[in-house]
């Protein structure tokens, strides 16, 4: 019933989830509703404020993809720049990868 | 000694057909590479099922009581050797399609996918 | 009625190939229903699968031996091993079986709009159908040279279709030349590890064999063989770097199907690690070799994803990081395979989350790789950097890529936090850092996804993309129905895991199962 | 590519028949010798080469054309798959005409002895079909190969 997947040291169910998650929300939700609705939609304050400067147009401040995470891969370049290296794209390089690891491997299950 | 003649020759088939794939830039070598590891493995193949003094294992031609060699590895050789000659022109039809685009056989060069 | 359920392991695979072969002779009549043609064939054998897979949880394992008196006599006139090639469709089959249906089926039919009125599209559907042959092929045989065969098929198939757009564009022809270099390494050396096998015991039967072996060192040596350029082909780190070329230059369905035609591999290394060698190999060694395979696919192949560009090569590189938590799960299920206690503790349930996981990942990336498919198909671009606002005008597209990017970054409700969940909790037992590092590439899953969320969907409208329309309804409906199996999935996982994935990961583990239905002896 | 000289034209033009008499040999014993469909249907193709090699592609392509080839390539396929789905009355590929008494449904003889055509069942058959199936593949392959080379000459040249 419910669909409980047992894991072993306990169960998942997604349908108690969702309740939960329906009840929830609804809880969030209700007590937001009792707060003070001081937003009026026809006003000044829907603006963005940019410091008293005009507001650029919207298709000029789309984010592109590379600029996602830049400071992620900024700060890991330590680990991105040998990694990127090393996808070379020359199929020798790939080759010998294969054989690389084969001759690891067979090291490796020889000797155990 | 001599009986492990044909084994030595698989590694030294295999042998170079890993060298040539690994260091040979020109993709039409690394075609041939494929090739050498591949008539390698059916050289070894046949030379799994070869006894010595046997006859070929056609059912009408033997005479009776005389052993055959086994028809088995013989049969995947051909089967394999089938395959292989696919393998070959679909990498050289391949090989072409790249000259026609890219204008070079270099490894060096044919990496625009990468990173 | 009864003849066709007899028949229907070789029917599965023997419709689509005589249909394969009479394309081209349909298409010289009418180059229009070539199509429509192919996926009701592979509808047909979809639905064969799933009586087959009834059958097969249901009474037991199915032998289907060719060209003998009947098809369940493995054993002629008192031979006491099987010298006839035989399909042998057991419960881990059927579970591959199924995945490969489904998504060979949702691929044709996305394909109907995806290549309409194309040059060579007779050859397109020939090829997907020769395909769909060499995966069921791989995962029903029970011969190991058969599976060579098979092997091939599948990534001739598989390359001719990755390079598909060669004649227009260069890349696509070099994505096919380095697939297709790889993996003729991979099947010579699967060939020469037979090779080993025959010359050692005479035989080329799975079950036969595994009645035999010894785990010699010859035996050793066909493992060492085996295991990396199966690995290799499933797309495992450190030999992944086809993976990406190959899966970003295809045709969108194809890359769904390759997906599933890599996880045959990976089907095809575990029936050899376990209905092969089982306790007589090594199990800790091979297992720990799995696992660290595993580790480093979900972990370079995810901080991978996150650098790139092209969003099919970014989708791509989370393929490789998904194969790492299959490989982890039944790594760890290997690993404590000889210790009878530790696995029912936990061996079972790493082993059902790994498995389910294959399923999952057939399911969520083909539906991801179809949007990335549908985005290209309007866009004319899979450059992430060009793409923006896109969810203003293709609202289904937008709602089947959040189902699927949710799914595979393990969000519940979604079907990958179940399997994920299995994974998790099993290994946490086996090794805490094992667990941890699934979790934090879980995360980082989530995270890149967000990138290609925001890039491609959020955002104002574009000019560029004021004529972008919603996709056609063949694609629309192949998505829609990977999204609704989806949800179906993360609602009752237990359902599946129960009635599919348990049976498998039994079918797995007891090896005198797999021998006993060729040889006899139950 | 270009023709080549009056001396190989003429040679050619002997040999020609011969290889494909022999490949169909090949391919019709090939359940009695060694040899089969798919050797035979080779050195058929090997006289395809021969003409293309010697007549130049442009000249040859009067009396190789590719469109035949693969009518006949998916027909050669098609009547495989289809010979294997007519033993599914019991298994597929089931031998059904072997020792039946009827086509190629003679009992081989043990022994030394040259062979008897008419045995076999759906072998010879079967072998007929891989035959004309490789014959025209390997035929389209040639001819693709040389339109390939075609190409590469061009775009050297300018």
């Amino acid at each position: 019933m419910f669909g409980l997947l047992e894991t072993g040291s306990g169960f998942w169910s997604a349908i108690i989830w969702v309740i939960a998650v329906l009840v929830i929300g609804y809880a969030v939700v209700y007590i937001r509703n009792k707060g003070e609705d001081s937003y009026k939609k026809d006003s000044e304050q829907v603006k963005p404020f940019i410091s008293g400067n005009p507001e650029g147009s919207k298709e000029a401040s789309h984010l592109s993809a590379s600029h996602i995470y830049w400071g992620f891969t900024e700060a890991l370049k330590g680990y991105y720049k040998p990694l990127i290296e090393m996808h070379t794209g020359n199929i020798n390089d790939y080759s010998s990868w294969i054989i690389t690891v084969t001759v690891i491997v067979l090291i490796i299950i020889g000797v155990s | 000694m001599i009986d492990n003649l044909p084994y030595i020759a698989v590694a030294i088939f295999i042998g170079l057909g890993i060298y040539t794939l690994m260091y040979k830039k020109n993709l039409i070598k690394i075609a041939i590479g494929i090739c050498l590891i591949e008539n390698g493995v059916n050289l070894f193949l046949i030379t799994l099922g070869y006894r010595k003094g046997a006859v070929a294992p056609i059912y009408t031609m033997a005479p009776s009581g005389q052993s055959m060699v086994l028809p088995t590895p013989q049969a995947l050789t051909l089967t394999s050797i089938v395959i292989g000659i696919a393998t070959t022109a679909l990498i050289l039809s391949v090989v072409m399609m790249i000259y026609k685009h890219y204008g070079t056989l270099d490894t060096d060069e044919i990496r625009r996918l990468r990173g | 009625m009864n003849i066709l359920l007899n028949n229907s392991p070789i029917l599965i695979l023997a419709l689509p190939l005589l249909a394969a072969f009479l394309i081209p002779l349909i298409s010289r009549i009418n180059k229009k229903t070539v199509g429509s043609f192919s996926a009701l064939v592979l509808a047909i054998s979809l639905v064969m699968t799933i009586f087959l897979a009834v059958k097969v949880i249901t009474v037991g394992p199915q032998v289907y031996v060719f060209g003998a008196k009947s098809s369940g006599l493995t054993l002629p006139s008192g031979l006491s091993v099987p010298i006839r090639i035989m399909f042998q469709v057991d419960a881990m089959g059927i579970f591959m079986g199924l995945i490969t249906a489904t998504v060979s089926f949702l691929g044709a039919i996305y394909s109907l709009a995806f290549i309409k009125n194309q040059e060579g599209m007779d050859k397109f559907y020939s090829l997907l159908l020769l395909l769909t042959v060499g995966m069921f092929g791989m995962e029903f045989t029970g011969d190991l040279f058969n599976f060579f065969v098979f092997l091939e098929i599948a990534s001739i198939a598989s390359v001719a279709l990755i390079a598909y757009r060669g004649i227009n564009a260069g890349e696509p022809a070099e994505a096919g030349l380095k697939y297709m270099i790889v993996s003729s390494i991979s099947a010579l050396v699967v060939l020469f590890a037979i090779g080993i096998f025959y010359g050692e015991y005479d035989l080329l039967n799975i079950a036969a064999l595994a009645n035999m072996i010894k785990y010699s060192q010859l035996d050793k040596i066909a493992l060492a063989l085996l295991l990396p350029v199966l690995a290799m082909k499933s797309g495992a780190v450190p030999m992944h770097m086809w993976t990406p070329d190959a899966y970003s230059e295809a045709p969108a369905p194809i890359t769904m199907i390759l997906v599933a035609a890599s996880q045959a591999s990976l089907y095809a290394l575990f029936r050899i690690l376990f209905s092969l060698y089982n306790v007589s190999s090594n199990t800790l060694t091979a297992g720990w070799i799995i696992i660290v395979f595993g580790v480093l696919s979900m972990f370079i192949g995810v901080t991978m994803a996150i650098v790139q560009k092209d969003i099919k090569r970014l989708m791509a590189y989370h393929a490789v990081s998904q194969t790492g938590y299959m490989l982890l799960g039944v790594g760890v299920g290997l690993a404590v395979l000889s210790n009878p206690i530790a696995l029912k503790e936990y061996g079972i349930t790493s082993l059902e989350g790994g498995i389910f996981h294959i399923m999952n990942h057939a399911m969520y990336k083909g539906l991801l790789f179809l949007t990335a498919g549908a985005l290209f198909f309007r866009t004319g671009t899979r450059n992430l950097n060009k793409m923006g606002g896109l969810a203003h005008s293709m609202k289904y597209t937008t709602i089947f890529f959040i189902i699927g990017a949710a799914a595979i970054a393990g969000l519940p409700p979604f079907n990958g936090f179940a399997s994920k969940l299995l994974i998790y909790e099993s290994v946490y037992k086996f090794n805490p850092l094992l667990s941890i590092i699934a979790m934090v590439v879980s995360i980082l899953t989530l995270a890149s996804f967000v990138k290609v969320f925001h890039s491609a969907f959020l955002g104002p409208k574009l000019p560029q993309f004021n004529d972008v329309r919603e996709v056609p309804q063949s694609m629309v409906f192949s998505m829609a129905v990977l999204s609704c199996i989806i949800i179906f999935f993360g609602l009752f996982p237990d359902l599946i895991v129960d009635n599919l994935v348990h049976p498998a990961v039994m079918a797995l583990v007891e090896q005198v199962k797999y021998t006993g239905t060729v040889l006899g002896g139950m | 590519m270009k023709g080549m000289s009056k001396i190989v034209k003429t040679v050619a033009n002997f040999v020609y028949g011969f290889i494909i008499i022999f490949g169909f040999y090949i391919i019709v014993h090939g359940h009695l010798t060694p040899g089969g469909g798919f050797q035979g249907g080779a050195v058929v193709a090997s006289a395809f080469a021969l003409a293309l090699v010697s007549y130049g592609s442009v000249n040859s392509q009067k009396f190789l054309k590719k469109d035949i080839f693969s009518l006949f390539e998916s027909f050669g396929l098609t009547l495989f798959i289809v010979l294997a789905f007519s033993g599914l009355g019991i298994t597929f590929f089931y031998n059904f005409l072997a020792n039946s008494g009827n086509w190629f449904g003679d009992a081989a003889v043990i022994g030394t002895n040259p062979g008897n055509m008419n045995t076999g069942g759906l072998i010879p058959l079967m072998n007929i079909a891989v035959g004309l199936e490789v014959l025209s593949a390997l035929g389209v392959i040639v001819l693709v190969m040389a339109k390939g080379a075609e190409f590469t000459r061009k775009k050297e040249n300018s």
